[in-house]
This record gives structure tokens, C-alpha cells and sequence, in this order.
């Protein structure tokens, strides 16, 4: 079916919960209202018409920096230097999180995406692991990865890090800890030069522009 | 034996009871280290039989030719390991459980019949005395695993002791056709019973096929009873990390390992003593061999059989084990003992 | 899931006849993260009754390098050599999900000779993955010797491999736009021709007789571990775990990606000979017999092998990728690989998702291992082919 | 009954039969290799350690930004003309052996050997210095190297897609 044919059945299901449906060469994708998700997924899946039964994949996303022109930069990794240390931002992520849902019909071989957006602050999306159990750990991934809650979820632990990890390692902000539990976390610098070199040491950046060929 | 005891009480000069003695501590050690080399030579045979089917050389370097060293040097490394014993666990039990698995399989050994005048303890009730002093091992097995305070061997434990009690059953079932052929439980007995080449031997299915299956019977039911492939339970190294003996380190390791290479080695024996022939020679004309070299090589040819098996079948659930055992080993030993007995009285074979 | 104990055999804990004043409680068994039958640093976290199993909790994370972080720091053609750390026993299908996904983002045609490599590379390496599957799935079991063989015969892949991108295990071989290096010249196709033809009429036939059609191991795997559709599909099984339980679904097929639809071949699935659909025996012969479909396909590929350019021309160190945002599938050794991408322009992927095809598998873990004696839960999860480098990204 | 006796039959006949493969491979020969004494010869686009030709190199920081972990280390001092390299070093710890670094290399000093067994009791010792400074410095710029005899790259053979690459 085609994609807009699908968003239409949504809408007309949803109401004003459906928030636009973007046409786009790649993947279309349909907006919808955070707090209406579950619904939404309920009735691609439910309807006989649209019959998704498969969650492919449940993504979650930090849209800090990113503006939908596409103009916006990544600000996750400001850069290295040159011992490899990270270059550290005090700047304060501001954009909102989101959520992506793909979904496939394995009877009536159809995909469909759906985005969701959730502020930064309440980061609060609700759960579809009960339309599909694959969702579980995908949003125990997304909890752990993002900082994303899901509301309702049926075991809202940490799935990849430790359990007493601080901080969401995908968010654009997150700066990794020096230290857990007493373990130091960045390693040490075993790029150090045995041979004592007078000028240029290892904080020098090296080589300003490429030699002329 | 004759000639130890004349020499004890001739040119050593004892009394008869002095002879006894000093006979019985000279087999202990002469059977103890033949079990030790035993061991070695079979880790050895093991690994260059699983290295070989499994298109690969095994050791190779140790000793030069073909690694012979490799498993004497295993040996010498892990009698030099730290031994540990579990802070939580039971050290009284820990400690003794490797020795008394390692005694069921020693004195099992001392009934077997080497040659027609060299059996370390010949008495009548040999082949019961077996079957009952192998089954310490049971207890050895329990014990390791409950005293270890680790919940994978004490899976071990449970799984072997239940297996091993089954298979006892079994066991002695497929030999009681050939006590009732031979009308005897001495060893010596059963033997020379089976005098005049491979046509007389109880493993001829012309002769008696029943005695013929029995024999698988006792081959299957012994694999089970030493704990090896397919019916490795309590070891299990894909389920249960290594089973009962999942804790043991250096020195008590090497007991169990020493006792389950005995013990391969003592069930080859008894089925080569049970119908094999015992050191009977297979054909009538090749009497110079040896008697006691026609014994060895026929347990080790029925090691490698068992080897064989255990390189190349997958291993079974614990509950079809039991299965195998209740519902098809035990009614079919059962037949035998049945069909064996019919068969001799009708070829009036029956002693 | 499943904080609680589920019932069993319709009995939960706690209904049981036990000795009376006697305080009993089940066994808290941690399998893993060293644990043999683990395949990697995997840890069940099981409750047992003996030996039949209450609860299974996966334990995630042993593993975890979190690549979808580094994705965010090292540009496009950098990041194709994390993807050979997912599935490490199949990284040309890694590569191939990934740089597929960026193609597509690009608008990027690829020559057609790199397609046919792409697809040969990647079905050797699917041989190869399907063949450790079979391997460690025997092992589990307690066959040693296939193990062996198998492994024997994956030597040669990955000598075929080596010769032609360099790398043994991790081959950082596709980039986006091509593959870095053309057949090599000496006799390479040849060689793959000659291996695919020993492989499909000598070498399976002989696990076949050895493990597959073994009574042991089919009175093992019929009937234990069964995933019927319904649940395969609600937990986003993929690869053979879904079409072990009889669902006639293949990226490769339904969902066209390179030039499969090109080729001639049929998509395996299970159909319960042995015992139940879905059962760890279907999803094991559905291997067995992916391996023999991959070798027809890498026939076809290399025998109608076009000439003409490997690399898509004017692509650079660093590729730019316009901005947007895509999912991508294929089908890997394991089952659907996806990458979601979402580019803002820059040399840098935004975001970028990996749907790992073990993570999904492995889920079904905690509802299908519920009630299985301890030696099934092991078939269960050998019979899913997990690999951590996957789960755990 | 039936189904239990035919049973009995497959498992017996499926064991032959397997015994019979397992024992058919005792005679053939093992196609392992006994390492320390015969090794594999490696196919030429094998992938070893990295091994970098200081003389033909002008520090030109290509290798060093594309690396993924970022293992090449490259120190110089001076500027234009008198630039010349200090450093080069292989964090060998890091590298991933992902060949970017030698495919990017327009004077081609930097390859992938076929060594592969480097195996150390100190994980220090996997850093590969490629410079003695004691040794004469590298001179990066071309007209320093012509003036100072130094390797340079013949114009006309550079690949014409690389230029440029590095941002």
C-alpha cells in the first residue's frame, strides 16, 4: 500500500494525534503526537488493511543540533586531541529527543515509519511492548542509551551499561565519567615518545597543512 | 603367582602368611602403577584418536615422535598445581571424595585376570566383587559434587549418581548370560571356559546371539557407567562447565582424571574377560603370544572403540539417558538373560 | 520481562508438595558470562527447579563498546570498519548492510561487477557464519568432531576471503560505492567455483550423515526450543530463527537489495520433519540448507561476473552524505540487519542505529526458555545463533 | 512397539554410519599445520603490520586523520619549507590493521607488511617508533626534499583522486 494511503488511514484513526506526513524520496515518515503512539502502533497493527505485524526496528534519537533542514552539525564529538584525549563542551544540549518506529507487514509486504518527539525534559514516551514484545528491549536500549523513559514498561532497567552507570551515553551532552566504581574509564596514554624531542611536544598539533604534492 | 609365592617362602625365606603379604603390597604398587601408566597412555591414545578423526595431528612436539611425552608431561604440570580448596566448601568431603573414586576403580583391578596364573586376588566371587567395589565410585562422584558448594557440580553430582546407579542394572544384567554359560563368577573360570579360539568365545553370535547382543549391552551400558561420550552426564562440558569436578585443581583433579582412564580401561577388561576371550589367543595357531599380551591388546582395541564412540555422537539429554536405560536397556538385558537361557538349554549348552 | 517465576507445566513455584516445614526456593543459576554454551560473554540469569527452568534473564552488555557512538565521531568510510566488530563471523554482510545503507542515502549507483563481488563475499561469508552456527550448535550437543570439520571448511573461506580483501577475520572490504579491491588475478573465481562445488556435494552431505540425521542429535533438538510463527514475528525474529518457524521471509528476496534478484534460488524454510515448526532442529537444517542455496548463488554470481570498474568513480577518502534520513535491511548470516541513519550533511553520520538481528533473536530467550529442562535451554539458545559482537554493539 | 524398535534401528544406524565418517578420517591426512615449523604463506593483499618508510614520507597527516582509532602519531616542527617530521609512530595497541591508512598514501610510504606474529610481555613495547631522532629530521616540503636529495614522488604517478582528501 502506498505510504500516503497508509498515513491517511491513520490520521482518519487518530484525529488530531497525527501531527503531518513528511514525502520524502528515501522515507516518508508520519509524525505523531507522543502521548498517541501506543494508539497509532494499536491500530497499524490491529487494522486488517495495514496489518504490520513486525516492529523492525524502535530507534531513539537525540535531535540537539540537528535542524530538519538538515543544515544543523553534530555536536556529539567536538573533536580530539592529540593525545586522544576528548575535547570537552560546557555547552548545554538543548533539542528535543525523539523516537522512530519502522514497521513492516509481513502479509501485505509494506513498511511505514513513525516519529515521535518528546522534550529533553520529560523524556517520556509510552511503551508499545505490549502491541509487539520485540519492543522491550529495543526501549530498554533506547532508556539505556538515551535516557528516553517509557511509560508503562514492563522491566525499565538498563540494558547494555551497568546499572549504576551515570548518564545516557548517546546523548549529544554526555561526557563519559573518568572514573566508576573506582575503575578508570579512559585508559592510559601509551602514545608517549621514549625518544626526548626539544621542540614540539606531544600537545603540539602536528603537521598544520598537507605538504604541497 | 605360583612363582612369587615360591619365591617368598623359598629364597626370601617366610612363612606362608609372610608370602601372602608381601605378595599382595608387591600387586598393590605393581597395580596402581600399571593404572597410572594406563592413564597416561590413554590421554595420550585419546587425543591423537580425537586429533586424527577430526583432521588434525594432536601433540605433536613433546618427546618428539608423535608427542608421546605430551601426556607425562601433563602429568608432571598438573601434579605442580596449586591446590585449592573453595572457601565455602565442605574440606573434610572435598578432600576425600577424589581418593575414594580413585579406590572404586583400584580395587576393581585387583580381581582382573592378566594371564592363566597372574590375577592379583583370584577368588570365586570375582566378577560380583567388581560390579560391587566400581560402584563407589558413586558415592566419590556425590560427594565432590555436594562438597564443592557449586551449583554446576552438584548438577554433576545428581545427574552421575543417578545414571550410574541405572546403569549398574544394566551392567550386570548383560553378564549374567555369560555366568550362566560359564556356571561361575570366578574370572579365571569364565576364561578358560571360552578355550579354543574366536569360534568359542561368548561374542560368537553363531554360538549364542543373544550372548552376541549382550555384549553390546555391556559395551553401552559401560560407556555410560565411566562417564564418557555420548552419556557424559555428569561432566557435560557444554551444559555444566565440567561437572562434579568443576572445582578441583592440581593433584584431586588428577585423581578423577586417573580414575576415569582406570576405569575405561577396567571395563574394556571386564567385557574382553566376559566375551572376548580374556587372553585366549583368537586363533588356535597363535598360542605363542603372550596370554596376558592377548589381554591388553584386546582392552585396548575396545578403548579405542569406545574412544570412537565418543568422538562422534552427539551427547544425549539426561532424561533420555534415563530412558535409555529403564525402557529399552534394562528389558532388552533382560531378553537376553531370558533368550540366552532357552538358547543353552536347547543346544544343551547350559553347566 | 518476566520478573516473576512464570508457571510451569501449569504449576507455578510455590504451588509444589514439598516436605512440610522444610523452607525451599528455587536455584539461582548464573550461566555466564563464562559458560561454554554461551557463545561469548553472554549471562542467563536462570531460576531452576532441577532441571527444568523457571525464569531466564538475559544479561546484556559484557561487550559493549556502544559503536553507534563512535559512528557519531568518525566519518562514513571509517565506520565501515566497526561494522566487521558486529557480527564477526559474517562481516561482509556487515559491511554489505552498511555501506548498502549509505548508498542509499547517497543516491549512489554501484557498478554492476561490484555488486556481483559484494554478493559473492557476502555469501561466503554467510557459508562461513552458517557454518560455526552448525559447529557450536553440534558442540553444544556434545559433538566434537563436527565442530572440527566445520571449521575445517571455514578455513578455506577465509583463505578465499584473505586472498581477496586482505583480512582474515575483519575485512573492511566494502566502501561505500563499491569494494576496495578487484578479483584478484590469481585464479581467485576459480578457486570459490571449486570450494563451492566441494563444499555443496562433498562436505554437506557429510555433516548431513554425521550430525544431522543423527538419531541422538534429532531426539536432542526435534521438538525442544519450539518458536511457532506467531511468536517469532511479535518478538522480531529474523534470518533462520524466523523461517525455522515456517514464516517465508528473506531481506534477500522480499526485499531487493544488490542483485539477488538476479540470481536463481529458493528461501529455506522449516517445515518440522523431525518434530514440531520451529522447533532447534528446523532452525538448524534451515542453515544447512542456506548453505547449500549460497552456493548457488555465489555459482551464478562469479560465472556471470561482468567486467567494468569495481569502485563507483570521484569517491573520495571522506564521502559526504546529503542529509536525510533512511532504513536499511538486509538480510545477514544471522537475520535482518538494518542501519538507520539519519545524516545532517556532514562527513559525519547524526545518528546512526543498528538493528542487530541477535538482540531480537536472543529475546525470545526469556519467553520460549521458560519450562525447558537446562540441557534444552542450551540447545534453544545454540539453535539462535546469537554472536555478542552483535548484541552487545 | 513398532515406533520403538525402528527407533532403536535409526539410532543404531545413524551411529554406524557416523563412525564410519569419523573412522574413514583417521587415514586422511590432517590439514592443519604444525605452526612454529610450517607456516601459511600469507596472499599478498594480506593485511600485517603497518610498516612506514620514513624516508619517503612527508608528513602530510593523511594516515593520521583517517585512522579510525587514531594510532598514527606524526610530530614535525618547523613551518613551509622548513618543516621537517620528528616523530612518526604506530600505537600498534589501536590499530585495526582496516588499511586506510596505506590506501590513502600519495607518496606511498606507508604499507601493510605481512608480519603478523609481534607478540610482547609489554603492551608498551606495541608502540613502533619509525624515527630515530638522532638521525637526520624528514624534510616534508617537495623543494626541500629536491634540494636535500630526499625521495620524492614522481609528479606524473600520483593517483588523481586522492588529492585533496585531507579536509
Amino acid at each position: 500500500m502506498e505510504q500516503n494511503a497508509i498515513y491517511e488511514l491513520l490520521a482518519g484513526a487518530l484525529g488530531d494525534g497525527a501531527l503531518g506526513f513528511t514525502e520524502n524520496p528515501l522515507e516518508p515518515w508520519a509524525a505523531v503526537e507522543t502521548a498517541k503512539v501506543a494508539e497509532a502502533c494499536r491500530f497499524l497493527r490491529d487494522d486488517p488493511r495495514l496489518d504490520f505485524d513486525q516492529l523492525m526496528c524502535l530507534s531513539g534519537i537525540d535531535w540537539d543540533g540537528f535542524d530538519e533542514a538538515g543544515k544543523g552539525k553534530s555536536v556529539s564529538i567536538l573533536g580530539y586531541s592529540d593525545d586522544g584525549q576528548p575535547e570537552k563542551s560546557d555547552r548545554v544540549a538543548t533539542g528535543d529527543l525523539g523516537v522512530a518506529y519502522h514497521l513492516y507487514s509481513h502479509a501485505l509486504r509494506h513498511k511505514f515509519t513513525l516519529r515521535v518527539r518528546v522534550t529533553r525534559e520529560s523524556a517520556t514516551v509510552p511503551t508499545i511492548s505490549g502491541l509487539w514484545s520485540t519492543a522491550a528491549w529495543h526501549e530498554r536500549e533506547a532508556w539505556d542509551l538515551l535516557g528516553l523513559k517509557f511509560a508503562g514498561h514492563p522491566d525499565p532497567r538498563r540494558m547494555l551499561m551497568e546499572e549504576d552507570w551515570v548518564g545516557h551515553p548517546l546523548r549529544k551532552d554526555y561526557v563519559m565519567p573518568d572514573l566508576w566504581n573506582g575503575v578508570p574509564l579512559q585508559g592510559q596514554p601509551y602514545c608517549a615518545n621514549p625518544f626526548p624531542v626539544e621542540s614540539g611536544g606531544p600537545d603540539k598539533p602536528a603537521g598544520d597543512k598537507p605538504a604541497e604534492g | 603367582m605360583q612363582l612369587l609365592y615360591d619365591f617368598f617362602t623359598g629364597q626370601a625365606g617366610m612363612d606362608l602368611a609372610g608370602a601372602h603379604i608381601a605378595v599382595a603390597s608387591l600387586m598393590a604398587v605393581l597395580m596402581f602403577t600399571v593404572m597410572a601408566l594406563c592413564a597416561i597412555i590413554f590421554t595420550w591414545m585419546e587425543r591423537k584418536v580425537a586429533g586424527f578423526m577430526q583432521s588434525r595431528y594432536g601433540p605433536m612436539y613433546t618427546g618428539r615422535w608423535h608427542g608421546w611425552a605430551q601426556a607425562v608431561a601433563d602429568m608432571l604440570k598438573i601434579l605442580g598445581k596449586e591446590d585449592i580448596i573453595p572457601g565455602e566448601a565442605d574440606k573434610g568431603m572435598f578432600q576425600f571424595a577424589p581418593i575414594l573414586v580413585l579406590l572404586g576403580s583400584l580395587l576393581a583391578w585387583a580381581a582382573i585376570p592378566w594371564a592363566p596364573d597372574f590375577v592379583a586376588a583370584d577368588f570365586d566371587l570375582g566378577l560380583f566383587y567388581i560390579f560391587a567395589v566400581s560402584s563407589l565410585v558413586v558415592i566419590g562422584i556425590l560427594m565432590a559434587g555436594w562438597s564443592s558448594n557449586n551449583k554446576w557440580a552438584l548438577y554433576g553430582a545428581a545427574r552421575g549418581a543417578a545414571q550410574m546407579v541405572s546403569y549398574e542394572i544394566p551392567l550386570a544384567l548383560a553378564a549374567i548370560p555369560v555366568v550362566m554359560r560359564t556356571g561361575s563368577l570366578n574370572p579365571q573360570d569364565i576364561i578358560i571356559a571360552q578355550q579354543g579360539g574366536i569360534w568359542n568365545w561368548n561374542i560368537n553370535p553363531i554360538m549364542n546371539p543373544f550372548l552376541f547382543i549382550a555384549f553390546f549391552m555391556y559395551f553401552i551400558a559401560s560407556i555410560a557407567e565411566t562417564n564418557r561420550g555420548p552419556f557424559d552426564m555428569p561432566e557435560t562440558e557444554s551444559e555444566l562447565v565440567a561437572g562434579y569436578h568443576t572445582e578441583y585443581t592440581g593433584m584431586r583433579f588428577a585423581f578423577f582424571f586417573l580414575s576415569e582412564y582406570a576405569n575405561l580401561f577396567l571395563v574394556s577388561m571386564i567385557a574382553t574377560m566376559l566375551f572376548l576371550g580374556g587372553w585366549w589367543a583368537p586363533f588356535p595357531g597363535m598360542a605363542w603370544i603372550p596370554p596376558a599380551l592377548n589381554f591388553i591388546i584386546k582392552g585396548v582395541l575396545l578403548v579405542f572403540l569406545n574412544m570412537w564412540v565418543r568422538w562422534t555422537l552427539p551427547r544425549v539429554r539426561v532424561d533420555q539417558l534415563m530412558f535409555l536405560c529403564w525402557k529399552v536397556m534394562i528389558p532388552l538385558s533382560l531378553l537376553c538373560v531370558v533368550g540366552a537361557g532357552l538358547w543353552m538349554m536347547a543346544w544343551g549348552q547350559l553347566k | 520481562m518476566a520478573n516473576e517465576p512464570t508457571m510451569v507445566n501449569g504449576r507455578g513455584w510455590g504451588d509444589q508438595d514439598h516436605v512440610p516445614g522444610i523452607k525451599s526456593e528455587l536455584l539461582e543459576l548464573n550461566m555466564g558470562p563464562q559458560h561454554p554454551a554461551t557463545h561469548g560473554v553472554l549471562r542467563l540469569l536462570l531460576h531452576t527447579d532441577g532441571e527444568i527452568v523457571y525464569k531466564v534473564t538475559p544479561v546484556l552488555g559484557y561487550l559493549h563498546r556502544c559503536a553507534e557512538k563512535i559512528a557519531e565521531g568518525v566519518n562514513y568510510k571509517q565506520w565501515v570498519v566497526y561494522t566487521d566488530r558486529f557480527d564477526y563471523l559474517a562481516p561482509m554482510c556487515c559491511n554489505h548492510a552498511y555501506v548498502t545503507a549509505v548508498e542509499k542515502l547517497m543516491g549512489q549507483a554501484v557498478p554492476e561487477r561490484a555488486e556481483h563481488i559484494r554478493v559473492a563475499t557476502s555469501e561466503l561469508s554467510r557459508i562461513a557464519s552458517h557454518l560455526i552456527a552448525l559447529a557450536t550448535f553440534g558442540l553444544d550437543m556434545g559433538a566434537w568432531t563436527p565442530l572440527l570439520y566445520c571449521f575445517r571448511e571455514r578455513e578455506e573461506i577465509l583463505n578465499l576471503l584473505e586472498r581477496i580483501s586482505g583480512g582474515r577475520m575483519l575485512y573492511n572490504y566494502m566502501i561505500p560505492g563499491g569494494v576496495r579491491y578487484d578479483v584478484p588475478n590469481d585464479n581467485w573465481v576459480a578457486d570459490v567455483l571449486d570450494f563451492v562445488d566441494l563444499m555443496e556435494h562433498n562436505k554437506l552431505p557429510e555433516y548431513n550423515t554425521l550430525l544431522s540425521y543423527n538419531k541422538i542429535f534429532i531426539e536432542r533438538t526435534a521438538d525442544v526450543g519450539i518458536i511457532d510463527a506467531k511468536t517469532a514475528l511479535d518478538y522480531g525474529c529474523t534470518g533462520p530463527v524466523l523461517r525455522g518457524s515456517g514464516v517465508d521471509f528473506d531481506c534477500r528476496r522480499d526485499d531487493p537489495y544488490s542483485v539477488y534478484h538476479k540470481f536463481d534460488w529458493q528461501v529455506q524454510i522449516g517445515h518440522g520433519e523431525k518434530g514440531t515448526v520451529g522447533d532447534c532442529w528446523d532452525r538448524y537444517i534451515v542453515r544447512a540448507r542456506e548453505i547449500e542455496q549460497s552456493c548457488r548463488i555465489i555459482r551464478q554470481a562469479l560465472q556471470t561476473l561482468p567486467d567494468g570498474p569495481y569502485q563507483a568513480l570521484a569517491l573520495k577518502a571522506i564521502v559526504k552524505v546529503p542529509a536525510g534520513a533512511a532504513y536499511t535491511r538486509v538480510e545477514s548470516s544471522k537475520g535482518e540487519l538494518g542501519h538507520y541513519i539519519i545524516s545532517d550533511g556532514g562527513q559525519t553520520a547524526f545518528r546512526n542505529k543498528v538493528r542487530s538481528p541477535s538482540f531480537c533473536n536472543l529475546q525470545v530467550v526469556e519467553k520460549v526458555g521458560v519450562g525447558q529442562m537446562v540441557s534444552d535451554l542450551v540447545a534453544l539458545v545454540g539453535s539462535l545463533d546469537i554472536v555478542l559482537g552483535e548484541i552487545d554493539r | 512397539m513398532g515406533q520403538y524398535f525402528t527407533d532403536i534401528y535409526l539410532a543404531v544406524s545413524s551411529a554406524l554410519q557416523g563412525m564410519a565418517i569419523t573412522f574413514k578420517h583417521i587415514y586422511k591426512k590432517p590439514v592443519t599445520l604444525q605452526f612454529p615449523d610450517e607456516r601459511q604463506v600469507m596472499p599478498e593483499r594480506f593485511r600485517g603490520f603497518v610498516h612506514n618508510d620514513t624516508a619517503k614520507c612527508d608528513a602530510c597527516n593523511i594516515c593520521a586523520k583517517l585512522c579510525p582509532v587514531d594510532c598514527i602519531y606524526i610530530e614535525t616542527e618547523g613551518k613551509a619549507k622548513d618543516r621537517y617530521m620528528t616523530r612518526y609512530a604506530i600505537d600498534y595497541n589501536k590499530c585495526i590493521w582496516c588499511s586506510l591508512c596505506t590506501e590513502n598514501c600519495h607518496t606511498g610510504s606507508i604499507t601493510m607488511s605481512h608480519d603478523y606474529d609481534h607478540a610482547v610481555f609489554d603492551r608498551r613495547t606495541l608502540v613502533y617508533e619509525f624515527m630515530d631522532p638522532r638521525e637526520a629530521k624528514v624534510p616534508c616540503h617537495r623543494a626541500t626534499r629536491i634540494e636535500q636529495n630526499w625521495w620524492v614522488e614522481p609528479k606524473e604517478d600520483k593517483p588523481g583522486g586522492d588529492k585533496g582528501d585531507d579536509e
